[in-house]
Protein backbone atom coordinates (compact mmCIF):
# COMPACT_ATOMS: atom_id res chain seq x y z
CA UNK A 1 0.00 0.00 0.00
CA UNK A 2 1.11 3.44 -1.26
CA UNK A 3 -0.19 6.75 1.31
CA UNK A 4 1.50 10.34 0.02
CA UNK A 5 0.53 12.63 2.94
CA UNK A 6 1.20 15.82 4.46
CA UNK A 7 -0.37 14.55 7.92
CA UNK A 8 2.00 12.64 10.55
CA UNK A 9 1.61 8.30 10.59
CA UNK A 10 1.67 6.32 13.72
CA UNK A 11 3.84 3.57 13.62
CA UNK A 12 2.34 1.18 15.55
CA UNK A 13 -1.05 1.68 14.74
CA UNK A 14 0.07 0.91 10.69
CA UNK A 15 2.36 -2.19 11.86
CA UNK A 16 -0.39 -3.42 13.90
CA UNK A 17 -2.86 -3.30 10.57
CA UNK A 18 -0.13 -4.71 8.46
CA UNK A 19 -0.17 -8.07 10.84
CA UNK A 20 -3.34 -8.16 11.38
CA UNK A 21 -5.61 -10.80 9.94
CA UNK A 22 -2.42 -12.98 8.90
CA UNK A 23 -1.33 -15.43 11.23
CA UNK A 24 1.51 -16.78 8.87
CA UNK A 25 3.58 -13.86 8.85
CA UNK A 26 6.65 -14.63 10.84
CA UNK A 27 8.57 -11.12 10.69
CA UNK A 28 7.97 -7.73 9.82
CA UNK A 29 10.90 -4.91 8.93
CA UNK A 30 10.68 -1.75 9.33
CA UNK A 31 12.10 1.84 8.66
CA UNK A 32 11.15 5.68 9.35
CA UNK A 33 13.58 8.11 7.98
CA UNK A 34 13.14 11.62 10.08
CA UNK A 35 14.16 15.20 10.23
CA UNK A 36 17.39 15.77 11.53
CA UNK A 37 18.15 19.14 13.14
CA UNK A 38 21.67 18.69 11.83
CA UNK A 39 22.67 18.23 8.23
CA UNK A 40 26.50 17.87 7.65
CA UNK A 41 27.47 21.05 9.72
CA UNK A 42 24.34 23.00 8.96
CA UNK A 43 21.66 23.96 11.22
CA UNK A 44 18.48 22.57 10.18
CA UNK A 45 15.16 24.97 11.26
CA UNK A 46 12.55 23.10 9.17
CA UNK A 47 12.35 20.99 5.49
CA UNK A 48 10.28 21.36 3.17
CA UNK A 49 9.43 17.89 0.90
CA UNK A 50 8.79 19.25 -2.53
CA UNK A 51 7.15 15.97 -4.86
CA UNK A 52 5.29 15.86 -8.02
CA UNK A 53 1.83 14.77 -7.05
CA UNK A 54 1.08 12.70 -10.75
CA UNK A 55 3.94 10.89 -10.60
CA UNK A 56 4.73 10.12 -7.05
CA UNK A 57 1.87 7.29 -6.28
CA UNK A 58 3.36 5.92 -9.42
CA UNK A 59 6.67 5.48 -8.96
CA UNK A 60 6.27 4.25 -5.60
CA UNK A 61 3.62 1.84 -7.15
CA UNK A 62 6.36 0.69 -9.37
CA UNK A 63 9.43 0.11 -6.70
CA UNK A 64 6.23 -1.83 -4.53
CA UNK A 65 5.90 -3.39 -7.22
CA UNK A 66 9.52 -4.67 -8.07
CA UNK A 67 9.66 -5.55 -4.01
CA UNK A 68 6.86 -7.73 -4.28
CA UNK A 69 7.99 -10.09 -7.79
CA UNK A 70 11.31 -10.34 -6.12
CA UNK A 71 10.62 -11.56 -2.48
CA UNK A 72 7.73 -13.29 -1.09
CA UNK A 73 5.82 -10.12 0.86
CA UNK A 74 2.60 -10.56 2.99
CA UNK A 75 2.08 -7.12 3.09
CA UNK A 76 4.10 -4.07 2.18
CA UNK A 77 3.49 -0.35 2.73
CA UNK A 78 4.58 2.67 2.26
CA UNK A 79 3.99 6.39 3.44
CA UNK A 80 5.69 9.33 2.63
CA UNK A 81 4.85 12.98 3.38
CA UNK A 82 5.60 16.32 1.75
CA UNK A 83 5.48 19.73 3.03
CA UNK A 84 6.77 21.21 5.83
CA UNK A 85 7.97 19.62 8.53
CA UNK A 86 10.18 20.25 11.34
CA UNK A 87 13.57 18.28 13.45
CA UNK A 88 12.27 15.01 14.73
CA UNK A 89 9.21 15.06 12.59
CA UNK A 90 8.48 11.60 10.79
CA UNK A 91 9.35 11.70 7.01
CA UNK A 92 9.01 8.09 5.33
CA UNK A 93 8.05 4.68 6.39
CA UNK A 94 8.60 1.73 5.11
CA UNK A 95 7.23 -1.50 6.14
CA UNK A 96 7.22 -5.21 4.82
CA UNK A 97 5.80 -8.52 6.06
CA UNK A 98 6.41 -11.51 5.61
CA UNK A 99 6.43 -15.77 6.36
CA UNK A 100 10.50 -15.24 6.90
CA UNK A 101 12.54 -12.81 8.36
CA UNK A 102 15.34 -12.38 5.06
CA UNK A 103 12.33 -11.32 2.65
CA UNK A 104 10.45 -8.76 4.86
CA UNK A 105 14.35 -7.39 5.85
CA UNK A 106 15.71 -7.25 2.52
CA UNK A 107 12.27 -5.90 1.07
CA UNK A 108 12.82 -3.06 3.39
CA UNK A 109 16.23 -2.49 2.42
CA UNK A 110 15.41 -2.24 -1.08
CA UNK A 111 12.43 0.19 -0.91
CA UNK A 112 14.24 2.76 1.19
CA UNK A 113 17.37 2.73 -1.30
CA UNK A 114 15.12 2.92 -4.38
CA UNK A 115 13.11 5.26 -2.97
CA UNK A 116 15.34 7.99 -2.24
CA UNK A 117 16.52 7.80 -5.90
CA UNK A 118 13.58 6.94 -7.68
CA UNK A 119 10.33 8.28 -6.11
CA UNK A 120 9.94 12.51 -7.23
CA UNK A 121 10.53 14.10 -3.76
CA UNK A 122 13.14 17.25 -3.11
CA UNK A 123 14.42 18.28 0.05
CA UNK A 124 14.63 21.83 0.98
CA UNK A 125 16.16 22.71 4.37
CA UNK A 126 15.78 26.11 6.03
CA UNK A 127 18.82 27.06 7.94
CA UNK A 128 19.93 30.39 9.65
CA UNK A 129 21.83 31.18 6.69
CA UNK A 130 18.92 30.70 4.00
CA UNK A 131 17.10 27.59 2.13
CA UNK A 132 19.06 25.32 0.51
CA UNK A 133 17.98 22.47 -2.02
CA UNK A 134 19.48 18.86 -0.21
CA UNK A 135 21.50 17.93 -3.23
CA UNK A 136 21.38 14.13 -3.89
CA UNK A 137 24.75 11.75 -2.85
CA UNK A 138 26.19 9.53 -4.48
CA UNK A 139 26.23 6.69 -1.79
CA UNK A 140 22.56 6.62 -2.54
CA UNK A 141 22.40 6.67 -5.86
CA UNK A 142 25.04 3.40 -5.09
CA UNK A 143 23.02 2.29 -2.20
CA UNK A 144 20.07 2.22 -5.10
CA UNK A 145 22.64 0.37 -7.45
CA UNK A 146 22.97 -2.36 -5.85
CA UNK A 147 19.82 -3.66 -6.42
CA UNK A 148 19.74 -3.60 -10.06
CA UNK A 149 19.61 -6.60 -12.02
CA UNK A 150 18.26 -5.97 -15.55
CA UNK A 151 14.50 -4.86 -14.87
CA UNK A 152 12.65 -1.51 -14.05
CA UNK B 1 3.04 19.94 -24.41
CA UNK B 2 3.22 20.76 -20.71
CA UNK B 3 6.50 21.64 -19.03
CA UNK B 4 6.85 20.89 -15.40
CA UNK B 5 9.67 21.89 -13.41
CA UNK B 6 10.27 21.20 -9.86
CA UNK B 7 12.72 22.23 -7.27
CA UNK B 8 15.87 24.52 -8.13
CA UNK B 9 14.64 24.35 -11.70
CA UNK B 10 11.01 25.56 -10.88
CA UNK B 11 12.78 28.56 -8.63
CA UNK B 12 14.94 29.34 -11.61
CA UNK B 13 12.39 29.19 -13.89
CA UNK B 14 10.10 31.40 -12.43
CA UNK B 15 7.22 29.19 -12.61
CA UNK B 16 6.25 25.48 -11.63
CA UNK B 17 4.29 25.16 -15.59
CA UNK B 18 3.64 26.51 -18.82
CA UNK B 19 1.93 25.19 -22.47
CA UNK B 20 4.41 25.79 -24.92
CA UNK B 21 3.89 24.68 -28.60
CA UNK B 22 7.12 23.37 -30.23
CA UNK B 23 7.42 23.70 -34.04
CA UNK B 24 7.00 19.77 -35.27
CA UNK B 25 11.29 19.32 -36.05
CA UNK B 26 11.42 19.21 -32.05
CA UNK B 27 11.21 15.22 -31.34
CA UNK B 28 13.09 14.44 -28.56
CA UNK B 29 13.51 15.80 -25.22
CA UNK B 30 16.65 17.05 -26.28
CA UNK B 31 15.64 18.82 -29.43
CA UNK B 32 12.80 20.53 -26.83
CA UNK B 33 15.52 21.71 -24.45
CA UNK B 34 17.77 22.97 -27.02
CA UNK B 35 14.53 24.93 -28.23
CA UNK B 36 13.53 26.34 -25.06
CA UNK B 37 17.12 27.83 -24.23
CA UNK B 38 16.54 29.62 -27.64
CA UNK B 39 13.84 31.03 -26.32
CA UNK B 40 16.02 33.22 -24.53
CA UNK B 41 15.45 34.68 -20.93
CA UNK B 42 16.11 32.29 -17.61
CA UNK B 43 15.87 28.99 -19.56
CA UNK B 44 19.65 29.08 -20.59
CA UNK B 45 20.26 29.70 -16.70
CA UNK B 46 17.92 26.85 -16.07
CA UNK B 47 19.17 24.36 -18.41
CA UNK B 48 22.93 25.20 -18.18
CA UNK B 49 24.30 22.07 -16.35
CA UNK B 50 21.68 19.00 -17.98
CA UNK B 51 23.99 16.67 -16.10
CA UNK B 52 21.75 17.55 -12.93
CA UNK B 53 18.61 17.14 -14.98
CA UNK B 54 16.38 14.42 -14.88
CA UNK B 55 13.02 14.18 -17.08
CA UNK B 56 9.71 12.29 -17.00
CA UNK B 57 7.82 12.33 -20.12
CA UNK B 58 3.85 11.72 -18.83
CA UNK B 59 5.30 10.46 -15.18
CA UNK B 60 7.73 8.21 -16.70
CA UNK B 61 11.45 8.55 -16.28
CA UNK B 62 12.95 9.00 -19.75
CA UNK B 63 16.22 9.92 -21.37
CA UNK B 64 17.29 13.18 -23.29
CA UNK B 65 16.59 10.69 -26.31
CA UNK B 66 13.21 10.26 -25.35
CA UNK B 67 10.50 11.63 -28.54
CA UNK B 68 7.95 13.86 -27.90
CA UNK B 69 4.58 14.60 -28.77
CA UNK B 70 1.70 17.08 -28.72
CA UNK B 71 -0.06 16.44 -25.56
CA UNK B 72 2.55 14.90 -23.20
CA UNK B 73 3.20 16.42 -19.90
CA UNK B 74 6.97 17.31 -19.91
CA UNK B 75 8.64 17.34 -16.17
CA UNK B 76 12.11 18.68 -15.04
CA UNK B 77 13.71 18.35 -12.37
CA UNK B 78 16.84 17.30 -10.38
CA UNK B 79 18.15 13.80 -9.09
CA UNK B 80 15.43 13.07 -6.39
CA UNK B 81 16.04 13.24 -2.62
CA UNK B 82 13.11 11.46 -1.24
CA UNK B 83 12.98 9.41 1.61
CA UNK C 1 18.35 -1.30 26.19
CA UNK C 2 17.58 -4.77 26.96
CA UNK C 3 14.17 -6.42 28.33
CA UNK C 4 13.33 -10.18 28.64
CA UNK C 5 9.50 -10.13 29.83
CA UNK C 6 6.46 -12.76 29.42
CA UNK C 7 4.02 -10.01 28.70
CA UNK C 8 3.32 -8.56 25.36
CA UNK C 9 4.58 -4.93 24.29
CA UNK C 10 3.78 -1.63 22.09
CA UNK C 11 5.43 -1.22 18.96
CA UNK C 12 4.58 2.28 18.42
CA UNK C 13 5.01 3.24 21.76
CA UNK C 14 8.82 1.54 21.61
CA UNK C 15 9.70 3.47 19.00
CA UNK C 16 8.73 6.45 20.01
CA UNK C 17 10.43 6.38 23.32
CA UNK C 18 13.66 5.69 20.84
CA UNK C 19 13.42 8.45 19.11
CA UNK C 20 11.82 11.52 21.51
CA UNK C 21 14.76 13.80 23.28
CA UNK C 22 16.78 13.34 20.58
CA UNK C 23 16.51 15.01 17.46
CA UNK C 24 19.58 14.43 15.62
CA UNK C 25 18.10 10.70 14.81
CA UNK C 26 17.21 10.62 10.73
CA UNK C 27 16.83 6.61 10.81
CA UNK C 28 14.91 4.15 12.85
CA UNK C 29 15.30 0.72 11.95
CA UNK C 30 12.97 -1.72 13.44
CA UNK C 31 12.38 -5.63 13.11
CA UNK C 32 9.49 -7.84 15.20
CA UNK C 33 9.46 -11.32 14.81
CA UNK C 34 5.57 -12.98 15.29
CA UNK C 35 4.40 -16.49 16.03
CA UNK C 36 3.34 -18.03 12.74
CA UNK C 37 0.32 -20.55 12.53
CA UNK C 38 2.44 -23.29 9.85
CA UNK C 39 5.97 -24.15 10.86
CA UNK C 40 6.92 -26.13 7.79
CA UNK C 41 4.20 -28.32 6.94
CA UNK C 42 2.99 -28.54 10.58
CA UNK C 43 -0.07 -26.47 12.31
CA UNK C 44 0.92 -24.61 15.22
CA UNK C 45 -1.48 -24.62 17.86
CA UNK C 46 1.12 -22.50 20.54
CA UNK C 47 4.67 -21.87 21.02
CA UNK C 48 6.56 -21.98 24.40
CA UNK C 49 9.71 -20.32 24.77
CA UNK C 50 12.02 -21.75 27.46
CA UNK C 51 15.18 -19.66 28.68
CA UNK C 52 18.47 -19.31 30.88
CA UNK C 53 16.97 -16.54 33.10
CA UNK C 54 20.75 -15.97 34.70
CA UNK C 55 22.44 -16.01 31.40
CA UNK C 56 19.86 -14.11 28.74
CA UNK C 57 20.15 -10.37 29.60
CA UNK C 58 23.94 -11.12 29.80
CA UNK C 59 24.08 -12.66 26.54
CA UNK C 60 21.62 -10.24 24.90
CA UNK C 61 23.92 -6.79 26.43
CA UNK C 62 26.95 -8.74 25.00
CA UNK C 63 25.23 -8.50 21.30
CA UNK C 64 24.08 -5.37 22.00
CA UNK C 65 27.34 -3.87 22.92
CA UNK C 66 28.89 -5.80 19.89
CA UNK C 67 26.38 -3.85 17.55
CA UNK C 68 27.63 -0.46 19.75
CA UNK C 69 30.94 -1.03 18.99
CA UNK C 70 30.48 -1.03 15.24
CA UNK C 71 27.61 1.51 14.12
CA UNK C 72 27.15 4.86 14.90
CA UNK C 73 23.94 4.34 17.14
CA UNK C 74 21.93 7.28 18.83
CA UNK C 75 19.68 4.10 20.79
CA UNK C 76 19.08 0.47 21.19
CA UNK C 77 16.69 -1.60 21.68
CA UNK C 78 15.89 -5.58 22.70
CA UNK C 79 12.61 -7.03 23.62
CA UNK C 80 12.29 -10.76 23.89
CA UNK C 81 9.47 -12.45 24.97
CA UNK C 82 9.52 -16.04 26.91
CA UNK C 83 6.67 -18.08 28.51
CA UNK C 84 3.55 -19.68 25.92
CA UNK C 85 2.51 -17.27 22.47
CA UNK C 86 -0.31 -18.13 20.39
CA UNK C 87 -0.07 -17.54 16.59
CA UNK C 88 0.11 -13.99 15.98
CA UNK C 89 2.17 -12.77 18.53
CA UNK C 90 4.62 -11.28 18.91
CA UNK C 91 8.21 -12.74 19.99
CA UNK C 92 10.56 -10.11 19.91
CA UNK C 93 11.72 -6.59 18.94
CA UNK C 94 14.79 -5.00 17.94
CA UNK C 95 14.84 -1.51 17.38
CA UNK C 96 18.08 0.86 16.98
CA UNK C 97 17.94 4.83 15.97
CA UNK C 98 21.34 6.63 14.09
CA UNK C 99 21.69 9.79 12.31
CA UNK C 100 22.25 7.47 9.46
CA UNK C 101 19.96 4.54 7.61
CA UNK C 102 22.87 2.16 6.93
CA UNK C 103 24.00 2.16 10.42
CA UNK C 104 20.28 1.47 11.78
CA UNK C 105 19.70 -0.86 9.01
CA UNK C 106 22.63 -2.85 9.14
CA UNK C 107 22.89 -2.72 13.29
CA UNK C 108 19.31 -3.90 13.44
CA UNK C 109 19.88 -6.76 10.59
CA UNK C 110 23.30 -8.02 13.01
CA UNK C 111 21.28 -8.05 16.26
CA UNK C 112 18.15 -9.84 14.87
CA UNK C 113 21.05 -12.44 13.61
CA UNK C 114 23.16 -12.96 16.58
CA UNK C 115 20.46 -12.81 18.65
CA UNK C 116 18.77 -15.63 16.93
CA UNK C 117 22.19 -17.93 17.48
CA UNK C 118 23.43 -16.33 20.74
CA UNK C 119 20.86 -15.76 23.22
CA UNK C 120 19.76 -18.61 25.11
CA UNK C 121 16.27 -19.19 24.00
CA UNK C 122 14.97 -22.64 22.41
CA UNK C 123 11.37 -22.54 20.91
CA UNK C 124 8.86 -25.54 21.66
CA UNK C 125 5.70 -25.63 19.24
CA UNK C 126 2.64 -27.08 20.09
CA UNK C 127 1.19 -29.20 17.12
CA UNK C 128 -1.84 -31.61 16.82
CA UNK C 129 0.71 -34.27 16.41
CA UNK C 130 2.99 -33.32 19.50
CA UNK C 131 5.44 -30.90 21.11
CA UNK C 132 8.47 -30.37 19.09
CA UNK C 133 11.65 -28.51 20.17
CA UNK C 134 12.24 -26.38 17.42
CA UNK C 135 15.49 -27.08 15.76
CA UNK C 136 18.47 -24.89 14.86
CA UNK C 137 18.70 -24.00 11.31
CA UNK C 138 22.10 -23.99 9.67
CA UNK C 139 20.69 -20.90 7.29
CA UNK C 140 20.27 -18.90 10.07
CA UNK C 141 23.81 -19.93 11.68
CA UNK C 142 25.10 -18.46 8.44
CA UNK C 143 23.37 -15.75 8.73
CA UNK C 144 25.54 -14.93 11.98
CA UNK C 145 28.30 -15.85 10.96
CA UNK C 146 28.40 -13.40 8.21
CA UNK C 147 29.14 -10.91 10.86
CA UNK C 148 32.20 -12.27 12.25
CA UNK C 149 35.71 -10.34 11.92
CA UNK C 150 37.49 -11.64 15.06
CA UNK C 151 35.85 -9.89 17.91
CA UNK C 152 33.17 -11.50 20.49
CA UNK D 1 28.82 -27.48 41.35
CA UNK D 2 25.70 -26.70 39.65
CA UNK D 3 24.18 -28.46 36.95
CA UNK D 4 21.79 -27.02 34.40
CA UNK D 5 20.02 -28.58 31.97
CA UNK D 6 17.52 -26.64 29.38
CA UNK D 7 15.43 -27.93 26.52
CA UNK D 8 15.07 -31.24 25.34
CA UNK D 9 18.70 -32.08 27.57
CA UNK D 10 15.88 -30.99 30.65
CA UNK D 11 13.26 -33.28 29.29
CA UNK D 12 15.68 -36.28 29.06
CA UNK D 13 17.69 -35.67 32.06
CA UNK D 14 13.98 -35.18 33.86
CA UNK D 15 15.50 -32.77 35.79
CA UNK D 16 16.14 -29.21 35.71
CA UNK D 17 19.50 -28.51 37.71
CA UNK D 18 21.41 -30.75 40.53
CA UNK D 19 24.27 -30.31 42.39
CA UNK D 20 27.03 -32.42 41.98
CA UNK D 21 30.64 -33.13 43.67
CA UNK D 22 32.77 -34.53 40.89
CA UNK D 23 36.13 -35.62 42.12
CA UNK D 24 39.57 -33.33 41.49
CA UNK D 25 40.33 -35.07 38.74
CA UNK D 26 37.63 -33.81 36.56
CA UNK D 27 38.67 -30.85 35.27
CA UNK D 28 37.00 -29.90 32.53
CA UNK D 29 33.44 -29.91 30.70
CA UNK D 30 34.67 -33.19 28.63
CA UNK D 31 35.50 -34.62 32.09
CA UNK D 32 32.68 -33.65 33.46
CA UNK D 33 30.30 -35.24 30.73
CA UNK D 34 32.10 -38.52 30.85
CA UNK D 35 31.81 -38.52 34.54
CA UNK D 36 27.90 -38.05 34.28
CA UNK D 37 27.48 -41.03 31.77
CA UNK D 38 29.57 -42.88 34.10
CA UNK D 39 27.28 -42.11 37.07
CA UNK D 40 24.67 -44.17 34.35
CA UNK D 41 21.31 -43.59 34.58
CA UNK D 42 19.60 -41.09 31.95
CA UNK D 43 23.45 -39.31 31.53
CA UNK D 44 23.84 -41.83 28.38
CA UNK D 45 21.10 -40.92 26.17
CA UNK D 46 21.50 -37.02 27.75
CA UNK D 47 24.55 -36.87 26.32
CA UNK D 48 24.69 -39.22 23.49
CA UNK D 49 24.72 -36.90 21.02
CA UNK D 50 27.72 -33.84 22.06
CA UNK D 51 28.04 -32.13 18.30
CA UNK D 52 24.26 -30.88 19.50
CA UNK D 53 25.26 -29.77 22.93
CA UNK D 54 26.20 -26.38 23.34
CA UNK D 55 28.02 -25.24 27.24
CA UNK D 56 28.27 -22.20 29.20
CA UNK D 57 30.17 -22.26 32.48
CA UNK D 58 28.82 -19.33 34.89
CA UNK D 59 26.13 -18.00 31.67
CA UNK D 60 29.46 -17.82 29.46
CA UNK D 61 29.39 -19.90 26.57
CA UNK D 62 32.19 -22.15 26.66
CA UNK D 63 33.90 -24.98 24.21
CA UNK D 64 34.51 -28.59 25.61
CA UNK D 65 37.60 -28.08 27.14
CA UNK D 66 37.14 -25.46 29.40
CA UNK D 67 37.81 -25.88 32.74
CA UNK D 68 35.96 -26.25 35.63
CA UNK D 69 36.23 -25.68 39.26
CA UNK D 70 33.80 -26.11 42.56
CA UNK D 71 31.37 -23.64 42.98
CA UNK D 72 30.65 -23.37 38.74
CA UNK D 73 27.46 -23.14 37.43
CA UNK D 74 27.30 -25.27 34.04
CA UNK D 75 24.75 -25.22 31.91
CA UNK D 76 23.69 -27.73 29.15
CA UNK D 77 21.35 -26.93 26.23
CA UNK D 78 20.74 -27.30 22.55
CA UNK D 79 21.93 -24.69 20.07
CA UNK D 80 19.53 -21.77 20.79
CA UNK D 81 16.47 -21.08 18.83
CA UNK D 82 15.49 -17.59 20.09
CA UNK D 83 14.56 -14.56 17.84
Amino acid sequence: MIRVQTENFNVGIELEELTSDDQNIGAVSCFVGLVRDIAGDKIVNSMTLEHYPAMTEKALLKIEIEAIKRWSLSKTLIIHRYGRLNPGDQIVLVATASAHRNDAIEATEFLIDWLKTKAPFWKREETPDGSFWVESRSSDLAAANRWIKGSM
Amino acid sequence: MKLLYFAWLREKAGIAYEDVSPPESIATVADLIKWQISRGGVYSEVFSDISIIRIAVNQEYVDFEHPISIGDEIAFFPPMTGG
